[in-house]
């Protein structure tokens, strides 16, 4: 990255807006599905329970939780290989 | 372009607005895969006795797609309370 | 979507051709991957079975009827967003 | 395009051209991709106790790609047949 | 593709190429999704077992042997559409 | 170039930097969410008692990661070494 000059940066951020809103939309669909698929078993009802509807929000937040760590540990590991 | 146009350049094309449509179209497209995806698991015996939806499979799939909505709903309110709760997207 | 102009609205409908070809062409391929996953079980010859075939189809109908029952709820639950 | 052309413009590039042709290309490369998914499921142990293929692996996915092509081609006819009951596609 | 002219197939050829490193890189991924997926198994420590190590070659070849044999059986079969 | 750019030349858009860096993001995400989807499957339990990570899928989340990572670098160097004794990609 630190080839490009300063007008292409400025030139890239702008594409990567894009394709990080277009990200979150994609994860956010993911975790959607994945919940689901996880904590929604009952189709006798078109209602969510009160304990489907529980897990669906602690399988969010872990989910969440799970991709920042991951994410943390992928910055730590992209840093020391720039530095060796 | 308004020289072009003269007066109708409300109906000039901004590429943008193609854009976003596109966007949006794509994202329901989306959204509709992954149902017909889910509830295929969650609905459909996969041992295809005969062509038709049974009657137990046809009430669970309008169920399932009930369902999904609402856990897209609940999960987009989700994110929006945790976003604004850590300022910011 | 009324945000478009006349003009815009028919530039988007020719985008759109072209995606709704390419998302047939995409249903087709996922159709025959599932059918050949769920149907095709014996490898001791290289003819589909009478058995086998008349699995196919099956399954080819009912995952198209799903699909279009689900776009029916698609559709009137999104006709119901719109006006509330 | 033959007056700018002059002669040559069976030489000149038509992006349509280009565009289906990738099209083509992308399609014949999902395929490819689908098959070696399936028939891996169909065909591989994923315990790997050796690196080469084994003989029944290896006549496994022969007769796998054939029925993988059967399936294709009785799909495609019998979408065409439900394309025309229905009176278009 | 035969209806191409000789300049059409340069500009394709340029976009091909382009498309097959994208092709290559893609399975490179899933080849290291699948035999990760496969082969590790014990989260107790942070370094390959040499067990697992040994999983991953073996996976990796078996994959790259069993794509390039579907890969002859997919060309015969399109030599022979082609040709009838 | 530094002929033409006379001096700020080094602040001229090529567009062909742009892709690539767009491609070099594209790949990290990529993995990124490939090590995501891999991670969550060995390490997350999927029953979801608590909201929270536990130590126990803390601790499996860290040595996951570094194990993909590992994994990836074996590949890339045997498919050098590979690419190499055939003589070329």
């Amino acid at each position: 990255m630190e080839r490009l000059n300063a007008k292409e940066q400025e030139a890239l951020g702008q594409v990567l807006e894009a394709k990080q809103l277009k990200e979150y939309l994609r994860m956010y669909s993911t975790l959607t599905q994945n919940c689901f698929k996880d904590c929604v078993q009952d189709f006798t009802t078109n209602k969510l329970s009160k304990k489907e509807g529980e897990c669906i929000i602690k399988c969010a937040e872990k989910f969440l939780k799970h991709s920042e760590r991951v994410g943390q540990r992928f910055a730590e590991f992209n840093a020391k290989q720039m530095s060796s | 372009m308004s020289f072009f146009g003269m007066g109708n350049n409300n109906q000039a094309v901004n590429p943008q607005n193609i854009a976003m449509a596109e966007q949006e179209v794509e994202m329901m497209s989306d959204i509709f895969n992954r149902i017909v995806r889910s509830c295929q698991e969650k609905c459909i015996n996969n041992k295809y006795h005969e062509a038709d939806l049974t009657k137990g499979e046809s009430v669970c799939i309008d169920r399932c797609v009930a369902k999904y909505f609402e856990v897209n709903q609940k999960l987009s309110e989700h994110m929006q309370k945790r976003g604004e709760a850590r300022g910011g997207m």
